[in-house]
């Protein structure tokens, strides 16, 4: 017999400013099974949680019931308490008071009608609550890192630091990422490759971490602890054990095209290395463009190859392995702006770039040694315009959401400009400019000191005039129209999640959020976490960001991935399926409807009602690998298969006290 | 139900949401102190794919004036499928409640993300105002 | 003797609903059975017996018995519910009629009485009609029962063609013929006699039966039982029933409902075990209660005859070709 | 005596006397001439029980359930949906087909008892011929998609959602409960039915109106994706209920929504409700 508990929290006025509390405590005495309620100021606080343990005793209680906050927040901490009370934690439901009654009501009345109405759901669903205890599953000591940019790499080294195995995959055919594109990083102008390269290079010889470029995750199953990845390595008709990488291939290959990691203003060889400085510094073939790949004749580079290491039938190979932990670490891609920005041309006008081309224009070893040129003419511009939030906080036509890092480099780019073109003018246009971070005001005053012009408005349309652009905008703040005659214009175009990514994430079992970045498990509380259990996200593919907030949160993600691998193994969440065999009938629906491969049918020998000897198949379910969605449940016509924690009968009461 | 009670009428609608997306949205318009009406009863489930349409059943037996079901988006399930066979089912289940004379604007369901907490406020609220113009239930209600 | 003509008969039915329920065999949506006079449907009385049986006026296949209320963990009212009121059902057949003596028998006698059936069984007067013809399924005159009329019954009426014979044969009868005093003339009525076409041979099967529980016949006769519960919920004399509680909060009642010893769960006990495991027991049970175990006790068989179960049976299961079969095999000492 | 009964005879004979089979399910007449009721041959000293005519209305499929782990072969008389309905079983994981030995009958249908017309099961049947046997009886019966078995429902669409409550109320009203709609319904095979479970409580055991709607609507969503259409439900109701009219909605509606689907009509296609297509229709935006 069930001796149920009730506790009333106020949350300080959060809930009694819009329900009476003692109302509900007194209304709940009456209910079913109810031995003790009672109201009190903050239940989650240590003397609430004391007044729970004190009661367990005291009225000799055996279920409780606390309305309080949403689950979500304090489900957690009240089992706990449970437990010290000495009670199973799972005889404990929680009534969502705040998030779902006060906060969004202001009738007191009415609001605490609904309040007891709640309250009543969940004693009668506790009424049919049972003990419940978890079991244990194996961690395997070793981490997955996905994308090895910079948050990717830094996850990856601190993650192997620590002492334990890592697998970092990318699907470049360096690692790298955008970052070793950049020229210079603001605030402290410091080289962008020099800071990067090295870790680059420290990441490929690390003992702990084992390197997959040109690979991508295609398959990921299991949970928490155990994750079954499958792994595809492309096909780069070089084998890189014999490859010296001394580079006479790429000098000899006869066919050259525009080098992606260059934006297309460079050329590259089809067997080629995408920069001098890659990791793995070993060229791969572009089996779309080689000639020898696409028509049969060539084989140049198989013939130069001193170590014949170039193999023309290479195929992509798969592997599978199982890790504890996953790091994402997809990062970001630039928005396609030339869609939708008709007013700068559609990108029909040669010399509206974007700030990734304008690193590698001002990057020494990008395609023109560092000299600032017009893609059009090859000329050097003197007038430059930068606009800023191209793509970023344009609901109407692009992303709502604002890309954080455009002020500080668009700021760098003009200094640099500047810099470089001592009588250049640059001139930018923007909305505002946002510049919280260590130095970073500062850095953005000194460029307007360096000269450049920053005119608050909107560019309303951009025209090739000769050989000059007419940029047509508002400079709001006089409230005059301008007109600017640039040869260039730099676009600070929005970040968005790299491509594919939102694929992966449904691959890996969570969800993006509306924009496809990567939703954390709370946006405050648990940024570097996902909904997936074991699952952690680091650098731009949960949001936009700059370089240092990157590093810092791939090092947050490494540090909840070493806590994860320093156990040796988990409690699982015991609010799984369970089958009554008695009533199982062994059809086998639920086996068919279940994501997570959990269940199986396995036959029992037991004797029939006449005593016969029978052996028949009955569902049998997997522990570690169910998750508890219940999905089984419903298929199942008798209820044979039931979940733990949401059992068919406790929500038949939820609904029944509704209407008693 | 005389006349007097009529009047005093308040529907009671039951929301079933998913633990992942629609109960977490519903938190969010807490978060927001969004305002709906109070008739809104939600019991809280890990998936949509748990809701037993024998529970709307069951609801509506019992005194039920709406029934909504709510879960993440598909794609979106936090299981991964759940919500498909979700959907699967209540097509199946709304047309059901329909040809068997439910209303049809009693029973609903709805993919609500944990970010659309606008959109909760703006479900509920609609299905509430819809109940409460056809009136309180009386279809399918067993004796107590 | 006193006639009513035929034409008058809804007159007849009218006077009596002014005092109190009267129930007369109806069409309604289909189904024939005792409606409360004045209610949509059809008057059938052409039927030779309707599809339900009376048993619902004395014994509702679901009944309040008492409802509580509860607060603070304590019940804090009982009340016991008692719903009869007087009541007349009109036209019932011999056979049903017979059906009431044996509900009489175990709800009023042997030291045990049940109220709520006695209570409904003292405020009831029955107006039985002999039947002029029988259906190809009818066999009451093989369990004992006069198609022509019933002794039990408060007022027995004949079918003379355009009216009907009526006569009081007890003083609630007489009572309630009073009433209809305008409406009854004398004139001299000539009573056909009829018989069943279907007939069996019951002598002794009881006896018979005593000796057979572990016979292998019951696997046979039971093998095409689907388990349902039409034979049982069909049965004019059929009486298990069912105790449950309808818990509602903090307020409740329980209820008694008829079951059927042909569902599996019907014998199962709380910890699973099941003295009745197949079809095989069930059936065996069934037969044996309607033939034997009922005669022993009250000294009648549990079957009237009237041919419900085997024309409405899915598979045929037929109590008659039972009869005939037990007739047929040999027994001596018991297996 | 029909041919086909003297060939049905024939082959009992040859099974039971070469022991490929322990009993054959088939047909016996009843005490009546309108009754044709399941019969259990277990010799074949026996065979000239089996008849074959137009009132062997009942299923056997269903029996199989009552020997589940049989010592030997059980042979079974099947037609159309008697077929269907084993296909139904074995898919649901309660029968081996290496057990059951299928004497296939092309049917050309059966006569309703009361009025000597088509039986309404048979009015609608879409698949007379058996879809599986190890032998079959009689030529193949033409067969016919049957749209117009959708008229009824149809119809009932049409009405207002009150009329269409009143039709069902006046439907439930009449049911007793007896459950022979289950008991002969071969995708009802649960070991343990949910009216059966007190203790979860799904249903009430009251009689009332809208118990028994509660019983009829979670009944036919019980069998929505893998009913076999044999209308055996309707037969057996002994207070005319159409519940067809119910299976037939959902089966309709599952056509339309997810794509043609004929029950059992394999032992491997998934039903749809036990399967998903991320193209399905979105009505929950």
């Amino acid at each position: 017999m069930k001796r149920i508990g009730v506790f009333i929290c106020h949350c300080g006025s959060n809930i009694a400013a819009t329900v009476d509390c003692a109302k509900v405590a007194e209304a709940a005495k009456a209910f079913p099974g109810v031995f003790f309620s009672s109201d009190y100021k903050y239940m989650c606080s240590e003397p609430g949680q004391e007044f729970i343990k004190d009661s367990i005793k005291k009225y000799d209680l055996n279920a409780i019931v606390v309305a309080s906050c949403t689950p979500r927040m304090h489900e957690h901490t009240f089992r706990k308490t449970l437990a010290n009370g000495g009670l199973n934690p799972y005889m404990f439901e929680m009534t969502n008071l705040r998030e779902q009654c006060s906060w969004v009501h202001s009738d007191i009345e009415k609001a605490t009608d609904k309040a007891i109405d709640l309250v009543r759901m969940s004693v009668a669903k506790v009424a049919k609550n049972e003990e419940l205890f978890s079991t244990t599953i194996p961690v395997h000591k070793k981490a997955l890192v996905i994308g090895a940019g910079i948050a990717g790499m830094q996850a990856a080294l601190d993650i192997a630091d620590a002492g334990h195995k890592v697998v970092l995959v990318d699907r470049e055919p360096t690692i790298g990422g955008k970052m070793p594109m950049l020229d210079k990083t603001f605030p402290t102008m410091d080289c962008s490759a020099c800071i990067s390269t090295p870790k680059m290079v420290e990441v490929a010889q690390h003992p702990n971490i084992e390197l997959m470029a040109y690979s991508e995750v295609i398959e990921v199953n299991g949970f928490i602890g155990n994750f079954d990845v499958k792994i595809k390595t492309k096909a780069k008709y070089v084998d890189h054990v014999k490859c010296t990488g001394c580079g006479l291939c790429e000098t000899k290959c006869p066919k050259k095209v525009p080098n992606e990691y260059d934006l297309g203003m460079g050329l590259r060889s089809c067997i080629y290395k995408p920069f001098p400085q890659a990791v793995p510094n070993k060229p791969v073939i572009d089996a779309q463009n080689c000639l020898k790949l696409t028509s049969g004749k060539c084989g140049v580079c198989a013939r130069v190859c001193p170590t014949g290491a170039v193999r023309y039938d290479d195929t992509e190979s798969f592997i599978t392995d199982t890790f504890g932990a996953i790091v994402m670490a997809t990062g970001y891609d630039l928005y396609k702006w030339e869609d939708v920005y008709g007013e700068y041309g559609y990108g029909k006008y040669p010399d509206v770039v974007t700030g990734l081309h304008f690193e590698r224009m001002v990057n020494a070893s990008g395609p023109t040694g560092g000299k600032i040129k017009r893609p059009s003419d090859g000329t050097t511009p003197k007038t430059v315009v930068f606009i800023k939030c191209v793509g970023s906080r344009d609901s109407a036509k692009a992303k709502s959401y604002c890309s954080r890092a455009c002020c500080m480099y668009t700021a760098k780019h003009a200094h640099q400009f500047v810099d470089k073109t001592p009588e250049g003018n640059a001139y930018v246009f923007y909305m505002d400019v946002r510049t919280p971070g260590k130095a970073y005001d500062e850095f953005y005053e000194s460029t307007l000191r360096d000269g450049a012009v920053y005119l608050r408005g909107r560019v309303s349309k951009i025209y090739q005039d000769g050989g000059k652009l007419i940029v047509k905008g508002e400079d709001s703040l006089i409230g005059k129209q301008v007109e600017v005659a640039a040869d260039m214009v730099v676009l600070a175009t929005a970040m968005v999640p790299s491509a594919g990514s939102r694929e992966l994430a449904q691959a890996v079992g969570f969800l993006p959020d509306l924009n496809g970045w990567y939703q954390e498990a709370h946006p405050k509380l648990r940024p570097v976490e996902t909904p997936t259990a074991g699952v952690f996200l680091a650098g731009t593919c949960q949001g936009p960001k700059d370089i240092p907030d990157s590093v810092a949160q791939a090092g947050a993600a490494a540090v909840k991935v070493c806590g994860l691998l320093s156990k040796s193994e988990l409690e699982t969440n015991p609010m799984t399926a369970r089958t009554n065999t008695t009533v199982c009938s062994g059809c086998g629906i639920c086996v068919s409807v279940c994501p997570y491969k959990a269940i199986q049918l396995q036959s029992i020998t037991e004797r029939d009602h006449h005593g016969h000897r029978i052996t028949r198949n009955v569902a049998s379910v997997n522990n570690g690998l169910c998750q508890g969605c219940g999905a089984c449940t419903v298929t199942c016509r008798p209820g044979a298969i039931d979940l733990q924690g949401f059992k068919n009968d406790q929500i038949l009461e939820e609904v029944d006290s509704l209407w008693t | 139900m005389d006349v007097i009670e009529e009047q005093k009428w308040e529907p009671k609608i039951l929301a079933f949401c998913c633990n992942w997306c629609s109960y977490s949205g519903a938190d969010l318009a807490g978060l927001n102190r969004m305002k709906y009406p109070e008739n809104i009863r939600i019991l809280r489930v890990p998936c949509s794919a748990r809701v037993n349409p024998q529970y709307i059943l069951r609801a509506f037996q019992k005194g039920a004036d709406g029934v909504l079901v709510a879960g993440c988006h598909p794609g979106d399930c936090h299981y991964s499928t759940g919500n498909y066979y979700t959907r699967r089912r209540f097509l199946i289940m709304k047309r059901l409640l329909e040809y068997s004379g439910i209303d049809p604007r009693r029973f609903q369901a709805r993919w609500v993300s944990g970010a659309e907490a606008e959109k909760f406020r703006t479900t509920v609220t609609k299905l509430c105002e819809d109940i409460k113009a056809i009136g309180p239930n009386r279809k399918l209600r067993g004796l107590k | 003797m006193k006639t009513i003509a035929k034409s008058r008969i809804n007159e007849v039915l009218d006077i009596l609903a002014k005092e109190s329920k009267v129930l007369v065999p109806m069409k309604v949506n289909g189904v024939s059975k005792y409606t409360p006079w004045g209610s949509e449907g059809r008057i059938a009385l052409e039927e030779v017996n309707t599809l339900l049986p009376p048993k619902d006026t004395l014994f509702p296949q679901t009944e309040k018995m008492y409802s509580y209320k509860m607060a603070n963990q304590e019940i804090t009212e009982l009340n016991i519910h008692d719903d009869s009121a007087p009541q007349i059902i009109f036209g019932v057949r011999p056979c049903d009629m017979q059906s009431i003596k044996c509900m009489d028998d175990v709800f009023l006698t042997k030291s045990f009485v049940d109220d709520f059936y006695k209570n409904k069984r003292e405020k009831l007067t029955t107006i039985c009609i002999g039947c002029s013809r029988v259906a190809p399924t009818c066999f009451c005159d093989s369990m004992g029962v006069d198609p022509g009329r019933h002794e039990a019954a408060d007022v027995q009426m004949y079918d003379l063609g355009n009216s009907y014979g009526i006569e009081a044969q007890t003083e609630a009868g007489q009572a309630l013929l009073n009433k209809l005093q305008g409406l009854i003339q004398e004139q001299a009525g000539e009573l056909t006699a009829v018989s069943c076409t279907l007939k069996v041979d019951t002598s002794g099967i009881s006896d018979k039966l005593a000796k057979m529980f572990e016979h292998p016949i019951w696997k046979e006769v039971s093998r095409k039982c689907i388990g349902c519960g039409t034979c049982t919920y069909l049965c004019p004399t059929c009486y298990c029933f069912d105790m449950e509680i309808k818990n509602n909060g903090n307020e409740g009642y329980r209820f008694r409902c008829w079951d059927s010893c042909m569902f599996s769960e019907y014998s199962r006990m709380a910890g699973g075990h099941n003295p009745r495991p197949s079809k095989n027991e069930r059936i065996r049970n069934r037969f044996l209660h309607k033939l034997e175990f009922f005669n022993e006790r009250y000294g009648k068989n549990l079957c009237v005859g009237c041919g419900r179960c085997l024309s409405k049976c899915p598979v045929n299961v037929d109590i008659t070709l039972f009869i005939d079969k037990i007739k047929e095999v040999a027994v001596d000492e018991p297996v | 005596m029909s041919d086909t009964t003297v060939k049905m005879r024939d082959i009992a004979k040859d099974l039971l006397d070469k022991g490929t089979v322990d009993y054959i399910i088939g047909w016996e007449k009843g005490r009546f001439s309108n009754q044709s009721p399941p019969a259990f041959i277990t010799s074949a000293a026996h065979v000239g029980r089996l008849i074959w005519d137009e009132y062997c209305l009942a299923g056997t499929a269903k029996y199989l359930l009552d020997d589940k782990f049989p010592t030997g072969k059980i042979g079974i008389f099947a037609r159309g949906c008697d077929a269907r309905a084993i296909n139904r079983l074995i898919q649901d994981g309660q029968i081996n087909r290496e057990n059951i030995y299928i004497v296939g009958i092309c049917c050309s249908g059966m006569k309703d008892p009361a009025t000597g017309n088509t039986a309404e099961k048979c009015q609608y049947c879409t698949h007379p011929n058996p879809i599986v046997n190890d032998i079959l009886l009689g030529d193949p019966v033409p067969e016919t998609n049957k749209p117009e078995r959708f008229k009824a429902i149809e119809e009932l669409e049409r009405l207002s959602p009150d009329e269409k409550y009143e039709y069902w109320s006046k439907q439930f009203e009449k049911c007793i409960r007896c459950y022979a709609c289950r008991n002969v319904c071969p995708a009802c095979n649960c070991r343990e039915c949910f009216v059966d479970q007190y203790r979860v409580g799904w249903q009430g055991k009251q009689n009332n109106e809208d118990e028994n709607r509660l019983f009829g609507l979670t009944r036919v969503y019980h069998i929505a994706d893998r009913c076999i259409e044999c209308g055996e439900c309707a037969r057996a109701c002994p207070m005319g209920l159409p519940l067809m009219e119910l299976n037939r909605k959902l089966i309709k509606d599952i056509n339309k929504l997810f794509g043609p689907y004929e029950a059992s009509m394999d032992t491997e296609t998934t039903p749809p409700l036990a399967k998903y297509n991320l193209e399905d229709i979105e009505e929950f935006m």
